[in-house]
């Protein structure tokens, strides 16, 4: 049955916890009370990805966005869009103050400079219903390979796409397959990592919610390629919607046949478990992975001899990110040829000679537009963070953008010209990590962040090896001192030489590259650091131990009129004076808080 | 000449005759093979005529009913000298039967209850107790005397064969029959003295059609608290059935109808004593080896002395129920 | 094998060899605190880092898993390889300052202060240092996994389940013995391991043998203590063995032997001598049960055959307790009938071998028996003590401050009638023979009796005193009650004697008392189907009837009173024959 | 009447298992202890093959007392065969009852082969019992 219109309500993570549900109920029940049921569909959507301004709803054929949306708004956008017609304005996207809203959700800068490959289906579609996906086309990649292809073929296109993991190692999938493909053994396992631990990426979360049966058709192709038969998605348990489609998309695809004996009729047989992770950042690493599917705990173990050959219970595994099989079913249907077309370098002769295809990033910090974006590799840092970010917050001034989750580096602003490439990130200390991307501006001191990535790395380390343990509990005491004005620029070397030592000496990645951070910021910001060591200040005020709070006597007097909100608020009781009259802090008392500033009207505290 | 049957009741409640009517054509067989000499029941008879016959004049007597009263008695020994073969006819001539129940009582505690203590009683009549020999202006009456303990016609008279059965199957009878027929008209022998006619040697359970299973029983229920399963062995379900204990011969008719075995055609040819022999049998697959949990087991039979003897106390070992002792003080 | 450059040296070994273990064969030191060779590197103490280069490209590993590979060059000592290792020790040592082998590693690698201090510093001596290795031998080796790590990061510690002792703990002790600091502690469980628990004096080991006059004399497996037979891991034996001559598959098996006849003969067991804390057996220090004292008399023995006390001295006056447990209203009622001469033996060799005094405390003294009566009076020729009257207590008592304390046995002297206290160094006691714990199992597996004492119950105490109510099984020695060797022998030829007479019969004639189905009138009600123990009746499904087999049916009846159409018949004992012996016994 | 009470010389029918109390008995009689000599013994193989007909039909015959003796339970030679005699002896105890029997009449006992002692002091107490109960005198039919 065909309706005249359809609403897209995204039902995402971010907008479900927005109350996107109950948008739809409150539809729904208006719907009906119109009478517009027959004429009218509200469809469930994956992740739009622009987060930020969730609720979501795109109405379509016509493609009209609407953002932030509230129960109470329903009837009057019925109302007005669908009796009678007329968008409702005051529900869509303004760029800016004074600039007329954007209508159409492809006008929107957020979206377009976006490229969609493994997101492609995104917004577009239901992703509980497997039909939806056959109907964009899916699965004609899997039955492509199937009956077009040999295994080698696949493999083949695959190696010709350039195709890098998107996990965050780059490591070409098309050389993993084909020494995968190489090991015998009769018993090997394909493993989808939905481990997605940096705080504040989602996209395989969300790459998941909107179109699941990309990655499991992603999945198939891959275990035809390599002649596995058996498939696990390690997913974290945090990710319950995620984890539901995921499970409603696996049966469904069983039901279809697309999982189980006789795909296609052919001889391929393929199924997948669906494995719940405990939450474990080190899970994400593959051997870590492997051990905790196996039933052991999460512990990363040497990789001198490669999972491909010895991985999931001895046996011959190939782990790929959630984005890098999701690339996989679009590489097969339009070609190598297609995907090497986008981005950067070369990889006719060397795997790891360029970056091909979109990548996904989580778009977060001070940017305007939050949310997360898929981009075409080559994409300069500045394009995504101006063009698509819509810029900085408030109009301050952008300090520097973190990549790569929690292990990434700091890039600084000199540098935002740098394009979005996988050697190029390295190069500069950082790296494409899972896509985070944090942009941070003048308030943001990078010792404080530096200190915070650490904190987590070291809260989230094992264990198990010395210099990930020690080391980065070693070196975050060093930060906490720095931050607190005990520090000395003896520690900064200390902090490097450390840093330096556990990238080199730990057992994973996880210690490998947690010391990023910290590397980038002394490379590209020892000047900040030094202001801290040297004059024990913190230029951004953000390291309050090193804050020294004071009132402006005449403006708390005069304008504020000793409002007493200030004493108020003091934990500390360091706040003296009477009302009406001038304040006064007593620095000797002040814990530095903060909360004094935090609430004065007038701007009459000041940190020196 | 034709052969002379004669069938009597004696204490019962007429059932069997009803029986020997129920083969329906058949009894037109019966009636123009035999000359019925003697049938209160259906026909006109006297005494008279009996005591005037020869002895061994009747060539069959069918003989039913328990002996309860003197005349019961003296009619059975009256039929006996008359007939060549006599036949107790029916579970109450061969095993007391229902009548046989009184046996758990004495006479005088029955004639109190039935003259004196019944509330059906009016006040008027209260106490007034029959006698045997009454006093009239016309001469002296007589009824018959009440026996102390009802009897089985073997215990009173030799019997020369047995038909059990409350009442015995009319496809029984049209069986035993066709065989009287074919004996005396083909002059075959007789069968031996004491056989039982009409009736099979097996027990109950040859003919019963359900799934029977290693049994084990932890409780008895009454018929109301369960329903059956109705392609399961009764006992299987814990549903009191004499049928183990009972001799084959109505083709199961109460089972099939999914009640247990009432017990009916007596017990089978080598048991002595229907009741205790199912005592035995049931308490074999008690399911329990704690005495006090036996015990509360046993306790969810009821009446089981009425139950396992039901129509079997006249022939029983004990044959009846001692009176209570009064307890010495 | 493949060749590998190890700091200028070529060094060959087998391909897959760890580049550490390859240095060691070309005499080079790595240092490392967590490689162990019984168990799979774990590679995490990182101190075993060395460069590797393959072409251009330089990278640091650790030597104990990274596998030499052709060509390849290492160097164990470069610049970057030692401060590397500098700073992993500094790590370790602020941690730990006080653990000897981390101080070692620290003083080889030339550590002397750590330029930093650990806010989680322990600086206890034995404290954990992480090195994993005492889970992975739990789990590699032993193969339990008892032991693991809890928590993550700086928080990381070993720990047992729930942080409780474990049920899968097989309590061996590998954990503690590859424990580099000590930090693992077996605490002793005094698991009871069988009834030679309590008086073996030697060292209990997996691999033993049981006595030292043990025949065959060759070790044995306890396989309630080996770590192979318990988890299949460890097998370190077997490696060690030349002769290969271990086998663990031999396990103790289930045999069954078809037999005609049975001699039980499974003997005595003593009587539990901790129930009477009076005596303060297992309490104090002396106190022997006489099955020890003889261990400790015997010349293969622990002390080689010299009576010491536990602190080495020898005792300087000895006391012998007769009747403990026998001829005790309490305990047993029975005398034990051997303890009088053997504790007469006691007090023989005791005086031979030290000056002790040697006292005997009796109730009567049961010299029964050929030259006993003589060996009676030549101990008390030999000065012994002999005391008539029940012991009442045992218990320390002190001389003087500083002097060892004795041993005071409390006792009434029915002799002189008066109440006595002799202090002695060391007391025996003699334990009542009782039949063995599980003697109610036997009696059931073979259908015999016991007797109120619970020994096993001969036929008839005069006419059959080794035969039992069951056909074919026989019994001898203590098992039938307490008695000598000479006697038990006497008992066990007869036993055997009766055996060999039936095995020359050749045949033996069964009774014909078996239950039979009569087919014609068992209508299958399947009431007898449960009943019988033996199995021996059976439900015929195409005859709808049931069936005895002949050959399982004893005879017990028990399924012919059952049956509820006396369509069984037991033979030998029908309801016709017992309703005739009945009438037969009522009619006078 | 006194005089009637001294003749009374209870008949009491005693169905002995073959393996514990009839040889109990025997050990009874070896050990010289004194047993009832109003029992009349039937040897059985296993208390178990102690038909309740036979119980009924010694009542009958003018039996004052049947006393049924079993191994212990648990220690049946026929391993659980008493466990059916402790059934159907509780169930004649009430059947008997219902007869008009004193049910003390009728009595079990596990007497193991080794208890020549029980058998000898249980008799004489059933003997005892008996004579208190006096004779059966069941009613003439």
């Amino acid at each position: 049955m065909a309706y005249r219109t359809y609403l897209m309500v995204c039902a995402g993570t971010g907008c479900v916890a927005n109350q996107s549900m109950k948008i739809k109920e409150a539809f729904e029940k208006e719907l009906e009370k119109r009478k517009l049921q027959n004429e009218v569909s509200v469809v469930t959507t994956g992740c739009n990805g622009f987060c930020g301004v969730g609720p979501i709803m795109v109405v379509q054929p016509d493609g009209i966005f609407y953002q932030l949306l509230k129960v109470s708004d329903i009837p009057l956008l019925v109302e007005e869009h669908l009796i009678k017609g007329r968008p409702v304005k005051k529900f869509m996207y303004i760029p800016g103050e004074k600039e007329p809203p954007i209508p159409k959700m492809r006008d929107i800068d957020f979206f377009k400079k976006q490229m969609l490959i493994a997101l492609r289906n995104r917004g577009l579609i239901d992703p509980e219903k497997i039909e939806e996906y056959i109907a964009r086309g899916g699965y004609s990649a899997l039955a492509k390979a199937l009956t077009e292809m040999t295994p080698d073929g696949v493999l083949d296109e695959i190696k010709k796409s350039g195709l890098r993991g998107r996990g965050g190692g780059g490591f070409p999938t098309g050389v993993k397959w084909e020494t995968m493909r190489k090991v015998p053994g009769d018993k090997r396992y394909v493993i989808c990592n939905a481990d997605e631990g940096d705080p504040g990426a989602f996209m395989d979360r969300s790459i998941i919610e909107s179109d699941p049966h990309a990655v499991i058709e992603g999945m198939l192709i891959g275990a035809y390629a390599m002649g596995s038969s058996d498939g696990y998605v390690y997913i974290r348990n945090e990710y319950p919607i995620a984890l539901e489609r995921l499970k409603k998309a696996t049966g469904q695809a069983r039901e279809f046949g697309l999982l189980g004996e006789n795909i296609f009729g052919t001889d391929f047989k393929f199924d997948i478990k669906i494995t719940r992770g405990a939450g474990a950042f080190v899970c994400g690493e593959s051997t870590a992975l492997m051990a905790s599917i196996e039933g052991r705990p999460g512990e990363p173990r040497a990789k001198y001899i490669h999972t491909v050959e010895k991985g999931l219970y001895d046996s011959p595994t190939c782990l790929n990110n959630v984005e890098t099989w999701a690339n996989v079913p679009q590489i097969i249907l339009k070609g190598a040829k297609w995907f090497t077309s986008i981005g950067t370098g070369d990889v006719t002769h060397d795997p790891w000679g360029g970056s091909k295809g979109t990548k996904v990033f989580s778009l977060t910090g001070k940017v305007v537009n939050t949310g997360l974006v898929e981009v075409p590799m080559g994409i300069t840092l500045k394009e995504i963070i101006f063009d698509i970010g819509g810029g900085i917050k408030d109009g301050k001034r952008i300090k520097t953008v973190q990549t790569g989750g929690p292990s990434g580096g700091f890039i600084p602003e000199s540098m935002l010209d740098l394009p979005v490439d996988y050697d190029e990130l390295t190069k500069v200390g950082s790296m494409m990590g899972s896509g985070g991307m944090i942009v941070a501006d003048e308030d943001n001191c990078v010792v404080d962040m530096a200190k915070y990535f650490l904190t987590f790395t070291q809260e989230e380390s094992c264990g198990k090896c010395t210099p990930c343990r020690e080391g980065t509990k070693r070196m975050l005491d060093i930060l906490e001192n720095i931050t607190v004005g005990k520090g000395t620029e003896e520690d900064l070397e200390l902090l490097e030489e450390l840093s330096n030592m556990v990238v080199e000496s730990s057992l994973c990645a996880l210690g490998g590259s947690a010391p990023n951070p910290v590397l980038t910021s002394l490379k590209y910001f020892r000047d900040e650091y030094l202001v801290h060591v040297r004059d024990k200040k913190c230029p951004a005020h953000a390291c309050r131990q090193l804050n020294v709070y004071t009132i402006e006597e005449e403006k708390c007097a005069t304008v504020g009129h000793g409002c007493d909100m200030c004493k108020k608020s003091c934990p500390d009781y360091a706040i003296m004076g009477e009302p009406k009259k001038a304040h006064y802090i007593d620095q000797m008392k002040c814990h530095k808080c903060g909360a004094c500033f935090d609430v004065c009207n007038f701007k009459a505290i000041k940190i020196e | 000449m034709k052969p002379k049957l004669a069938l009597y009741w004696a204490s019962s409640c007429g059932g069997c005759e009803i029986a020997v009517v129920d083969t329906e054509l058949k009894i037109l067989d019966i009636a123009g093979f035999f000359d019925i000499v003697f049938w209160p029941c259906l026909m006109d008879f006297k005494y008279k005529d009996v005591e005037a016959m020869e002895d061994g004049e009747i060539t069959l007597c069918l003989f039913n009913g328990a002996i309860r009263t003197s005349e019961n008695e003296y009619m059975a020994k009256l039929l006996r000298a008359k007939s060549k073969v006599l036949v107790a006819f029916g579970s109450c001539a061969s095993e007391g039967c229902i009548p046989a129940l009184a046996n758990f009582y004495d006479k005088q505690s029955i004639l109190d209850f039935v003259y004196k203590d019944s509330q059906s009683l009016e006040e008027n009549s209260r106490g007034v107790y029959p006698e045997t020999k009454t006093h009239m202006p016309e001469g002296e009456i007589d009824i018959p005397e009440f026996w102390n303990t009802v009897k089985t016609l073997d215990q009173v008279v030799d019997v020369d064969y047995y038909v059990p059965g409350c009442p015995p199957q009319s496809f029984q009878i049209v069986k035993v029959v066709e065989a009287v027929i074919d004996i005396l008209k083909n002059g075959k022998p007789l069968p031996p003295t004491g056989t039982v006619l009409g009736a099979g040697d097996k027990t109950c359970c040859d003919e019963c059609p359900r799934e029977r299973k290693e049994k084990k029983i932890k409780k008895f229920y009454r018929p109301q608290e369960i329903i059956p399963d109705p392609n399961e062995c009764l006992l299987d379900q814990g549903l009191m059935c004499m049928g183990p204990a009972t001799r084959s011969g109505c083709d199961a008719l109460c089972v099939k109808a999914n009640i247990g075995c009432r017990g009916c055609y007596g017990p089978p040819v080598n048991v002595m004593d229907q009741g205790t022999k199912m005592v035995s049998a049931l308490s074999s697959v008690i399911d329990s080896t704690d005495q006090k949990e036996v015990r509360e087991i046993i306790k969810t039979i009821a009446d089981p002395l009425g139950t396992f003897y039901r129509f079997s106390m006249g022939a029983s070992l004990m044959r009846r129920v001692q009176p209570k002792k009064v307890e010495k003080e | 094998m493949v060749t590998v450059n190890i700091d200028g040296k070529n060094v060959e070994v087998l391909e897959e060899t760890s580049i550490l273990k390859a240095a060691e064969s070309a005499g080079i030191w790595i240092p490392t605190l967590c490689y162990s060779e019984l168990f799979e590197p774990y590679g995490v103490c990182r101190l075993c880092t060395v460069e590797v280069i393959r072409g251009k490209r330089s990278r640091l590993v650790t030597s104990c898993n990274y596998p030499v590979r052709e060509g390849l060059t290492v160097l164990t000592n470069s610049d970057k390889v030692k401060w590397i290792r500098k700073l992993i020790m500094e790590l370790t040592y602020s941690r730990w300052p006080n653990v000897p082998v981390v101080k070692d590693m620290a003083a080889a690698l030339g550590v002397s202060e750590p330029r930093f201090k650990s806010l989680e510093q322990d600086l206890a001596p034995d404290a954990c240092i992480l090195c994993g290795n005492c889970v992975n031998i739990c789990r590699d080796v032993v193969k339990a996994s008892v032991l693991s790590f809890e928590g993550i990061g700086i928080g990381r510690k070993v720990v047992l389940p729930y942080n409780e002792q474990s049920e899968t703990c097989i309590v061996c002790g590998a954990c503690a013995q590859v424990c580099p600091t000590g930090h693992i502690k077996i605490k002793s469980l005094e698991k009871e391991r069988g009834a030679l628990q309590d008086w073996y004096l030697g060292p209990k080991t997996a691999i033993n043998i049981p006595t030292l006059q043990a025949v065959p004399r060759v070790p044995i497996i306890d396989e309630k203590s080996c770590i192979k037979m318990q988890t299949g891991g460890c097998g370190v034996c077997s490696t060690y063995c030349e002769p290969e001559a271990i086998n663990y598959e031999a396990k103790d098996e289930e045999i069954e032997i078809e037999v005609g006849q049975i001699l039980i003969t499974t003997g005595y067991q003593t009587i539990d001598l901790k129930q009477m804390s009076q005596y303060g057996y297992g309490r104090l220090d002396d106190v022997y049960s006489s099955l020890e004292f003889e261990h400790m008399l015997n010349s293969t023995g622990p002390t080689g055959g010299t009576i010491l006390c536990k602190d080495g001295s020898e005792p300087r006056a000895v006391g012998i307790v007769h009747c403990i447990g026998s001829r005790d209203e309490n305990f047993h009622k029975y005398c034990s009938r051997v303890c009088c001469m053997y504790a007469l033996k006691f007090a023989h060799l005791v005086k031979d071998r030290t000056p002790a005094e040697v006292y005997q405390f009796y109730i009567d003294m049961r010299a029964f028996g050929k030259g006993y009566e003589e060996f009676y009076k030549r101990l008390l020729d030999e000065g012994v003590n002999m005391i008539r009257g029940k012991v009442a207590e045992i218990s320390e008592g002190y001389l003087n401050n500083g002097d060892k304390p004795y041993l005071n046995i409390k006792c009434e002297d029915t002799l002189i009638g008066k109440f006595r206290e002799i202090p002695v160094d060391m007391v025996i006691l003699c334990p009542a023979i009782e039949p063995q714990f599980d003697a109610s199992n036997i009696k059931k597996i073979f259908s015999i009796s016991q007797s109120p004492d619970k020994f096993f119950l001969e036929r008839h105490p005069k006419l059959d005193p080794v035969s039992t109510m069951t056909d074919g099984v026989f019994i001898a020695g203590c098992a039938q009650g307490p008695k000598d060797i000479p006697d038990s022998v006497a008992q066990a030829s007869a036993a055997a004697a009766r055996i060999l007479s039936l095995i020359s019969l050749g045949e033996v004639a069964v009774d014909p008392i078996k239950a039979e189905v009569m087919d014609e009138y068992c209508s299958g009600c399947r009431m007898c189907n449960s009943l019988c123990p033996y199995s021996a009746i059976s439900f015929q499904e195409e005859k709808k009837i049931s069936y005895i087999n002949d050959m399982l049916c004893k005879g017990c009846g028990t399924c012919v009173s059952a049956c509820p159409a006396s369509a069984i018949i037991g033979k030998g004992f029908t309801d016709k024959q017992i309703l005739a012996e009945l009438e037969g016994i009522l009619s006078v | 009447m006194e005089q009637e009470e001294k003749e009374f010389n209870p008949k009491i029918v005693a169905f002995l298992c073959n393996w514990c109390t009839y040889t109990g008995a025997d050990l009874a009689g070896v050990s010289r202890l004194k047993s009832s000599p109003c029992v009349r013994i039937i040897r059985v193989m296993c208390s178990g093959r102690v038909d309740p007909s036979f119980v009924i039909k010694a009542f009958k015959q003018g039996a004052d007392g049947v006393f049924i003796g079993g191994c212990h339970i648990g220690d049946c030679h026929y391993s659980e065969g008493n466990y059916k005699t402790l059934r159907r002896v509780e169930f004649m105890k009430i059947f008997l009852e219902e007869f008009g029997i004193d049910p003390r009449r009728l009595r079990l006992e596990w007497i193991s082969a080794s208890e020549g002692d029980k058998y000898a002091a249980t008799t004489l107490d059933f003997e005892k019992q008996i004579r208190e109960l006096g004779p059966i005198q069941l009613v003439e039919v």
